[in-house]
């Protein structure tokens, strides 16, 4: 595959030796390349910057560029090829906006925030569990952890504990259970059953 | 292409290539024949390099020339100082069990037709299913180089607002010891804290206006953790400036109380 | 240079009323629409989701999925629609990988220990599987392959076994099949493939 360029002909000094497969790359293969590279940068990629990496001349990836931008207009496509902050990237359509904000909404996820992760670990193993207990053990307040965590329905209100003040208790909801793949709460693991993984 | 991902193999951890044979012991540094001992995955995976060294048939293992070559490989592991596992010994001791038991002369008054059975079978059932889930092992180690040929998207904005975790329940309770370790922690520091005593934080303080010259006042009060200790340090101050060669320095109304030592020989 | 899409020939009124109303979607809005939503999910996205998401039929979503890769793969993009881990996703083609790893400066990642790989590859088959159930296959202790593919998000716990000590099993995780470039575990060849090809 390594094309090598043998500097035999050197009637044309057609650039490039260091970098070598320049000379190799059709355009099609080019801009195949230039896609691939805008999608996987976290950020806006330069001209410049492409041109660098692949050991192109920037008027090359310029063209690459465009001729992606029209391959994506021409079919189309939700996503569009678009300069900003002097640099490319792959975004959705802005006429798609309604759908992918919609869906960015509504999508399903037990991801949570380390603040929530450890506030329903606590709620976990301590239901049902109030919120000054949930503050003595975590040492910080977990107020708006327990609002995302009965948002995203992972706890439920347990009734009042019967204490000065009457305070709130939580434990997880069947909803927890099911995101965590667990059939009940004894599946929960303990502290020991991880212990002997210590090693 | 999978070749040449595994040329380009990262130096990090603990690398290997499955195509070549576990351990070739040749001459080299003492180091290098350690971590090509240490590749071995268990006692099974070194009993079946020894059976394929000797090219010998898996049903009919030469027990005693196996067990032997098996010995001799944890002797070296140990000189080596190599932790020999636990569970490398239990197999040199199975092996020497079948090796004493092949040797038993056959039961006189055992029936003429019974069939023995033959004392490496639980062994070799043990080689060959094992020997399936080094196999497995490859092909996963191969699916995950081609793999890593693929590259997903970069981050785009959506993503920012969920820079979260997807959680397990590994994680919860991960999380949860670590709750309680840091708990347990404060709890210490608490009691740490609270034992300082008037004469050390008044020891504590001296050293530090000496060595730094002059001492911001309420930074060092910042530096409290508890009410307590912030009591033990007001006084502290106010006695090391009845007591010592420091005085109170505010350049201006309201500004910055600064302690600071006094060098010139005025104080006692 | 701002493409900004002029959405001036409004000769169909194609859509654009709520989202929702299904029926108004044509085939080549969907897919767009499909391939925008592929794109903003930050892991594979299942047909029944996509489905859910735009009130379309699953069948209307898969032939609009396959639509998409098909025009993927005309175009000779530098990108790829795959289904992975029971979704899809957008991911680089194989054939970049030199030139987007450069790009990245990434190495590939570090490897698994021959250790971890063999606990893996008994979990995967053999799941859900305990602590002394890999033991007796592998014939030496797993605890730190266990904790390592753990914390590497590869395994996941599943519930206790109802047996003496009521051990901890275990199993592979949705993040094993992304790694490993699976879409489900049947994909895994079957284990008794293996016999003879040790020998």
């Amino acid at each position: 595959m390594e094309p090598e360029t043998e500097t035999v002909t050197e009637i044309e000094p057609v650039a490039e030796t260091e970098v070598e497969d320049k000379a190799a790359r059709g355009m099609a293969e080019l801009v195949a390349i230039v896609e691939a590279l805008i999608f996987v940068a976290d950020e806006p990629i330069t001209t410049k910057l492409l041109a660098e990496v692949l050991g192109e001349d920037r008027d090359a990836v310029e063209a690459a560029v465009s001729e992606l931008q029209k391959e994506y207009e021409s079919r189309e496509s939700g996503l569009q090829i678009r300069e900003i902050a002097g640099g490319w990237q792959i975004a959705t359509r802005t006429e798609l906006h309604e759908e992918v904000r919609k869906f960015l909404k509504t999508r399903p996820s037990a991801k949570l925030s380390l603040a929530s992760l450890e506030t329903l670990a606590v709620i976990a193993y301590k239901q049902p569990v109030t919120v000054p207990e949930i503050l003595e053990i975590r040492g910080v307040q977990s107020a708006s952890a327990i609002k995302t965590l009965l948002e995203k329905r992972l706890i439920v209100t347990k009734g009042h504990k019967e204490t000065v003040g009457r305070p709130m208790q939580y434990g997880t909801s069947k909803e927890f259970l099911i995101q965590f793949g667990l059939k009940d709460l004894t599946e929960l693991p303990s502290i020991e059953d991880f212990e002997d993984l210590a090693g | 292409m999978i070749q040449t991902l595994m040329e380009q193999e990262p130096l990090e951890q603990f690398t290997f290539d499955f195509h070549k044979e576990t351990a070739e012991i040749s001459a080299g540094s003492n180091d290098e024949l350690k971590l090509k001992l240490g590749e071995f995955a268990g006692p099974l995976d070194l009993l079946l390099f020894l059976i394929r060294q000797e090219q010998a048939n898996i049903f009919d293992i030469p027990v005693a020339k196996i067990t032997d070559e098996y010995v001799k490989y944890i002797r070296l592991m140990k000189r080596l100082d190599i932790a020999v596992a636990a569970d490398f010994l239990v197999m040199a001791a199975t092996l020497i069990e079948i090796k004493s038991r092949m040797l038993l002369p056959r039961d006189p008054l055992a029936p003429e037709d019974e069939e023995l059975e033959d004392p490496r079978k639980d062994l070799v059932d043990r080689l060959l299913e094992y020997e399936k889930f080094k196999v497995a092992a490859q092909m996963l180690h191969e699916k995950t180089t081609v793999e890593q040929a693929v590259f997903q998207r970069g981050k785009i904005e959506s993503d920012e607002a969920n820079a979260e975790i997807n959680a397990s329940v590994f994680d919860i309770i991960t999380v949860f010891q670590k709750i309680l370790l840091r708990h347990r922690d404060e709890i210490k520091m608490e009691i740490a804290r609270e034992e300082i005593s008037l004469s050390d934080m008044i020891k504590n303080l001296k050293r530090r206006i000496f060595e730094e010259t002059e001492l911001n006042v309420l930074a060092f009060f910042e530096e409290m953790h508890s009410k307590r200790e912030l009591v033990t340090a007001f006084i502290a101050v106010l006695e090391i400036v009845r007591t010592e060669s420091v005085k109170l320095v505010q350049k201006k109304t309201f500004g910055e109380i600064i302690l600071k030592a006094v060098t010139n020989g005025t104080g006692n």
